[in-house]
């Protein structure tokens, strides 16, 4: 069964880049229930910064530091600017705010950088590894194991720390938070700053697979987006999972359906799982309390 | 047969026991009040009793017929209306349209005729319209019709749910705590109009801390702690329960000690 | 005689589709004074759905989908006229919305999100993927509508532009009516209090599942409609109409010009549409500026820009 | 607020109401600067404003400067009319250049029809000239000629049975469709066929199925942007040892640089003779334009020219060459001029028109290239 390796192999790259931008998804989420469209923003700056610093001259490892921490003080100027001003206001209105913020970074970009396509090497070469047949590049090796350690990281962080705990007690309660003395202003900064942070992370390790340009944000938002409602919006665990369910159905329906209509099946999945979980697959039940 | 049946309703939240095997019955015209300390379960129990939580056991009997388990609109349809402790106003609707759709069921009708604004549709419009300013002016906010609800006071917006309750001209009509938050002009305003609807042969399930008014109206009380049922009776049995007492005081320490 | 909202607000929009030609310099104005309604008809669709009724729908744009190529391809393969097209197309939208909408409609906020996001970008992958029926990513001819030339016979002799000014003009005039119409109706009622708190609406009797589908029907067909008047219009359409992009711009204008009522988002709906033809002075900051004018309105006038600005006009009154 | 009315007051100056020069020769454009479509825009864009400038330089067309009203359209169609409505009604251009897509373009022919101002295409699809229409003209060579094109040199060797791997964007969903409806012409059969979407980030499990069909020789893949380039490492990746061609969508030096030199070698498309200035010979008559114009783009954009931006440099100098003829700025003349083209040779190709072809290429303006040791090569 080479060819069903193959179409796992291909799955698990795709999904482990829709499961990076999920778990970015996940931490903004938690913090301040907003859904931040501007999140595949945050992955093609970690991409086009790290082109334009090694294109520079710079290593490529330091490169890709100085484009997760630009990225993340740009998540710390977003939430300031326009997320922490619009507390309160309704989700469509916060849905508008972060598309329009997205907008707005893409419109930046292609000013500061340029409208091409780029790439950097990949870290380890491009010499495929062979798996019972099928075969796998060394980078999509970075990638899903980047997912893996922001996901244990992650998982670790909001169930062993007191920051972490304090981000899901903001989320639960912002009032409540406050009176126990959270400072929920910086447990906001904190989040924005590290959900733009894994956002670069991802695009660091991915633009040698997808290639980067000022506007592959939207169609990697929309994807993430889809990734983490499978899961259930707020759960690392949903998001890790439901990236790579999401990346394993389109390959499998590309491979033995039809290559026109996987993003449909996709998406036809997800309305199915919808129906049976309305949270989705790891989402918390809610009771409406009168 | 009595109006309103309940027979062992109870429900669970992820393990724990919100409300358990809780029975009584209700007549027409009868107030029964529904009394016990924080978090006994009264509002758990109201929620089963308007279908806004499915209940895990027990059945519901509204004028003899099984209704467990039914959504509230139908419910409502056949006649039981309810009022919420933390209000449910249309906060951006008028004082007037949140009283008219409290006749929802009566000036409902074709969406067609609706969204071309035939004769038939303005006729029902104008129709709840008149029974909602009567309303209006019954609990005293007539003035206040044209306003924006979430302008008005609490005791107000207490008032305006009672007004939309009645709208549907229930025969059941469950209270969560009408008179909390209203001074005592208001209280005692409350409870006449509770009388008065009551005196019409609607029967009114009501939760309310006020123990004074809950003596002075309840036929018939039900006590309720830590979701059982731990005594029923008129005002003068229930109040001398030891174990009514007991439940009392036990909530008044711990009260005394979070504070 | 004093006018009601409903009338002051009719007679103000007719009056500035009827007087605004006036000072129009060339004719250029009418593609955009027409797209402008164009574009309007489908907000007052997401008015009815998101600001009666509190639902939002990333995916509406699908609706437009449908009644576009309905008038592309009802006329070639069913030999239906065009303007019957416009009725098949809303009838199929009303079909698909009721289809659709039953079980996600039980969904609430971003869920409801993604699931009409997952409508919208299947409607227009099947527009891009068939292209033996559709014509794929490149498009379609769409037949003219043919009552331009009915209105010349009758010796009035508009231009494309000018003639399609008037027509959409009065399709929205039209809109504009039948959603205020719905607004102060018990069923309007209705849809403003599941709005409210959906509990209380269940318990004095509203079917809120029942209620939310007929919003969501209702709406689908304002965006089948405008699509209709699009694709006439422009005698051609991609599967653009029903991608993504659009869904987002439909909301956008209706929360941007005031989500709670029909001038308002007639208003977000022109500022919108206009926008970025004033924008092009600025060429390579266009999308910057766009972006941003988006995020400070959604700032600093969280109810919309009409309500805002009509508040500041009386606040100085006062 | 103040915003607001500085956008207004702008506005108000771009709509034309603050005065206009005399003896020029307006010129408007509307192409694709930003949008899924701006790998193709932004060349041409950049492309359009130095010819302009540079023509100006030199003393303008007639003894007239040129003026050039450039809008993106982002690849849009509705907006691609909207402005060619605006270009025709207010800025009353007397040509318009653009619609880099198919899709921008078939929106834009009725507003330019109707008014009966001469328009030269940017995009790909045959349907835009054919059938003819009188005001519409077009530079690039048709996805059908590109895939003529290729089946020429499969046939050439022997091939006769491919796969095809096409992205569902307009590029490459109209190309698979002219090499469907031509590939029989050749002997060739199409054993498998598959699509990919645009921003795809691996397409393995496409390929994989494409390296299963039975007798498979060759793959084409007709896309554009990211997703050759991808297709193309994909295919290294998987050690396809086939002949692996690509379209006249990825012909720049970009392709190479994103595939990379090593999963590129052996790729061939058919090119133009913008990405072989160097190889061609002296007497060859595209040397000179070619050379200057990939000179001139280079230099000022510092990026790698490629066949896109020449498309537009090409519709540049018919336009001007048509206006030099005719000797005026009237609509119908250019039209006429334009139909007379003769011999004139763009990076593209030498153009004849004629009342029947308003493209005025043959299958002799692409040249196949191939990818050797990270560099293009002419295929003999």
């Amino acid at each position: 069964m080479p060819e069903l390796m193959q179409f796992i192999l291909s799955g698990l790259t795709v999904g482990a880049v829709y499961a990076l931008v999920a778990l970015g998804f996940t931490i903004i989420y938690n913090a301040s229930d907003v859904v931040n469209f501007a999140q595949g923003e945050f992955v093609m700056l970690g991409g086009m910064i790290t082109v334009f610093a090694h294109g520079a001259g710079m290593p490529l490892p330091l490169a890709a530091v100085i484009a997760i921490v630009i990225t993340a003080g740009v998540g710390v100027a977003l939430n300031k600017l326009a997320i922490e001003p619009a507390r309160g206001a309704p989700v469509v209105s916060l849905i508008i705010i972060t598309i329009g913020a997205s907008i707005f970074i893409r419109g930046v970009t292609q000013l500061v950088f340029d409208k091409q396509l780029h790439r950097f090497p990949s870290f380890s070469g491009d010499d495929p590894i062979h798996i019972f047949g099928a075969t796998l590049l060394p980078q999509s090796l970075w990638v899903m194991a980047g997912a893996l350690v922001v996901f244990v990281a992650l998982w670790l962080f909001f169930t062993r720390t007191l920051t972490g705990k304090a981000i899901l007690a903001t989320s639960n309660n912002r009032l409540a938070a406050q009176l126990v003395g959270i400072s929920t202003n910086w447990v906001m900064t904190l989040s924005f700053a590290m959900s733009a942070g894994i956002g670069a992370l991802a695009g660091v390790l991915v633009t040698p697979i997808t290639l980067v340009s000022y506007d592959v944000g939207i169609a990697l938002a929309l994807k993430g987006f889809a990734a983490a409602m499978l899961g259930g919006m707020g759960n690392p665990k949903g998001a890790l999972i439901g990236g790579f369910l999401l990346g394993l159905l389109e390959a499998l329906t590309a491979g033995y359906i039809s290559s026109q209509y996987k993003d449909a099946a996709a998406f036809i999945v997800i309305l199915a799982v919808l129906f049976a979980m309305p949270q989705g697959l790891f989402g918390k039940k809610t009771t409406d309390r009168v | 047969m009595s109006l309103l049946e309940i027979k062992g309703l109870g429900i669970e939240f992820g393990g724990l026991r919100a409300v358990h095997d809780v029975s009584f019955a209700m007549n027409e015209g009868e107030i029964v009040s529904v009394i016990g300390p924080n978090g006994a379960g009264k509002t758990t129990l109201f929620n089963m009793i308007s279908g806004v939580y499915l209940p895990g056991s027990g059945k519901l009997m509204l004028e003899g017929k099984d209704v467990t388990g039914m959504e509230p609109h139908l419910l409502a349809r056949r006649g039981l209306s309810r009022t919420f402790q933390n209000l449910q106003i249309f906060q951006q609707m008028t004082v007037l349209d949140n009283a008219i759709t409290g006749y929802h069921l009566q000036e409902r009708g074709s969406v067609l005729a609706d969204l071309l604004n035939l004769p038939s549709s303005r006729h029902r419009a104008e129709a709840a319209r008149e029974g909602a300013q009567k309303l209006l002016a019954r609990v005293g906010l007539a003035r206040a019709a044209e306003q924006e609800a979430g302008n008005l006071s609490y005791g107000a917006l207490k008032r305006l749910e009672i007004a939309r309750a009645l709208a549907l001209s229930p025969r059941v009509l469950l209270l969560d705590e009408p008179a909390a938050g209203c001074n005592a002009v208001e209280t005692e305003e409350i409870d006449a109009l509770i009388a008065e609807v009551a005196a019409e042969g609607v029967a009114i399930l009501l939760v309310e801390h006020d123990m004074k008014m809950v003596m002075r109206i309840s036929k018939h009380i039900v006590v309720l702690d830590h979701g059982e049922k731990i005594a029923e009776g008129d005002p003068a049995t229930v109040s001398q329960n030891p174990a009514v007492i007991a439940a009392y005081l036990g909530t008044q320490e711990a009260e005394h000690a979070d504070s | 005689m004093k006018l009601s909202n409903k009338q002051t607000a009719l007679v103000v929009l007719a009056a500035l589709i009827a007087i605004t030609p006036l000072f129009f310099p060339s004719s250029y104005y009418f593609r955009v004074g027409s797209l402008i309604f164009v574009n309007s008809i489908a907000v007052i669709g997401i008015v009815i759905l998101a600001g009666y009724a509190g639902q939002i729908s990333l995916g509406h744009a699908g609706f437009a989908g449908i009644g576009a190529y309905a008038c592309a391809l009802a006329p070639v393969h069913l030999g239906l006229h065009p303007a019957f097209a416009v009725v098949l197309g809303a009838i199929i939208s009303a079909v698909m919305a009721y289809v659709v909408g039953r079980p996600i409609l039980r969904l609430k906020g971003y869920y409801l999100g993604v699931a009409t996001l997952g409508f919208g970008i299947l409607v227009s992958m099947v527009l891009a993927n068939e292209r033996e029926i559709t014509g794929g990513p490149d498009g379609i001819q769409v037949p003219d509508l043919g009552l331009r030339a009915i209105v010349k016979t009758m010796g009035l002799d508009l231009n494309n532009s000018e003639f399609w000014y008037i027509f959409s003009g009065l399709a929205l005039i039209l809109g504009a009516w039948v959603a205020l119409n719905l607004y102060d109706s018990p069923t309007g009622r209705a849809l403003r209090a599941l709005h409210g708190s959906e509990i209380a609406a269940r318990t004095v009797g509203i079917d809120v599942a029942r209620l939310k589908l007929q919003a969501f029907i209702i709406s689908a067909v304002y965006a089948s409609i405008s699509g209709s008047l699009l694709a006439l219009q422009n005698k051609f359409i991609t599967p653009d109409v029903a991608g993504f992009m659009h869904s987002i711009e439909m909301v956008t204008m209706a929360v941007l010009g005031g989500v709670g009522s029909v001038l308002g988002a007639i208003f977000g709906a022109a500022i919108l549409t206009m926008l970025p033809q004033l924008l092009t002075v600025f060429a390579e900051y266009e999308m910057l500026l766009m972006g941003l004018v988006m995020m400070l309105v959604m700032i600093f006038m969280r109810d919309g820009l009409l309500p805002s600005i009509l508040r500041r006009i009386r606040g100085k009154d006062e | 607020m103040k915003l607001l009315s500085t956008t207004a007051l702008s506005g108000l100056m771009a709509l034309g109401l603050v005065s206009t020069a005399f003896a020029e020769i307006k010129i408007g454009a509307s192409v694709s600067e930003t949008g899924p479509a701006a790998f193709l825009g932004d060349p041409q864009t950049k492309t359009l404003k130095m010819m302009v400038d540079d023509i100006n330089a030199k003393g303008g067309v007639n003894g007239e400067q040129i003026v050039l009203v450039i809008y993106d359209d982002g690849g849009d169609p509705n907006k691609a009319r909207t402005f060619a409505t605006r270009l025709v009604e207010d800025d009353e251009v007397v040509a318009i250049i653009g619609g880099s897509t198919t899709g921008a373009t078939m929106a834009i022919i009725p507003v330019v029809e109707d008014a009966g101002i001469p328009f030269i295409s940017l995009a790909g699809a045959i349907n835009i000239i054919d059938p003819v229409k009188p005001f519409t003209f077009k530079t690039p060579h048709t996805d059908r000629m590109a895939c003529q094109k290729i089946f020429e040199d499969m046939e050439a060797r022997e091939i006769t049975k491919i796969g095809m791997i096409s992205g569902t964007d307009g590029f490459g969903a109209s190309m698979q469709a002219q090499c469907k409806s031509v590939v029989g012409d050749y002997g060739i059969e199409v054993v498998a066929d598959e699509t990919y979407g645009p921003q795809d980030a691996d397409m393995t499990p496409q390929l994989t199925n494409i390296k299963g069909a039975a007798g498979i020789q060759a793959v084409l893949n007709p896309g554009f942007g990211q997703g050759p380039s991808i297709v193309t490492r994909n295919f290294a990746q998987l050690a396809i040892d086939l002949p692996l061609y690509q379209s006249h969508g990825v012909a720049s030096d970009g392709f190479i640089e994103l595939a990379g030199a090593a999963a590129a070698e052996g790729v061939r498309l058919p090119g133009t003779a913008l990405l072989v200035t160097d190889l061609l010979a002296d007497s060859d008559p595209q040397k000179a334009v070619a050379t200057a114009y990939k000179t001139m783009f280079e230099a000022q954009t510092r990026t790698s020219v490629g066949t896109f931006g020449g498309y537009a440099h090409d519709a540049m100098l018919l336009m001007v060459d048509a206006i030099t003829r005719a000797g005026s700025a009237d609509s119908v003349a250019i039209r006429d001029a334009l139909e007379a083209t003769s011999g004139l040779v763009g990076t593209t190709g030498t153009y004849t028109m004629s009342p029947t072809d308003h493209l005025g290429l043959d299958l002799s303006a692409f040249r196949m290239l191939e990818i050797k040791a990270g560099a293009w090569t002419l295929v003999e």
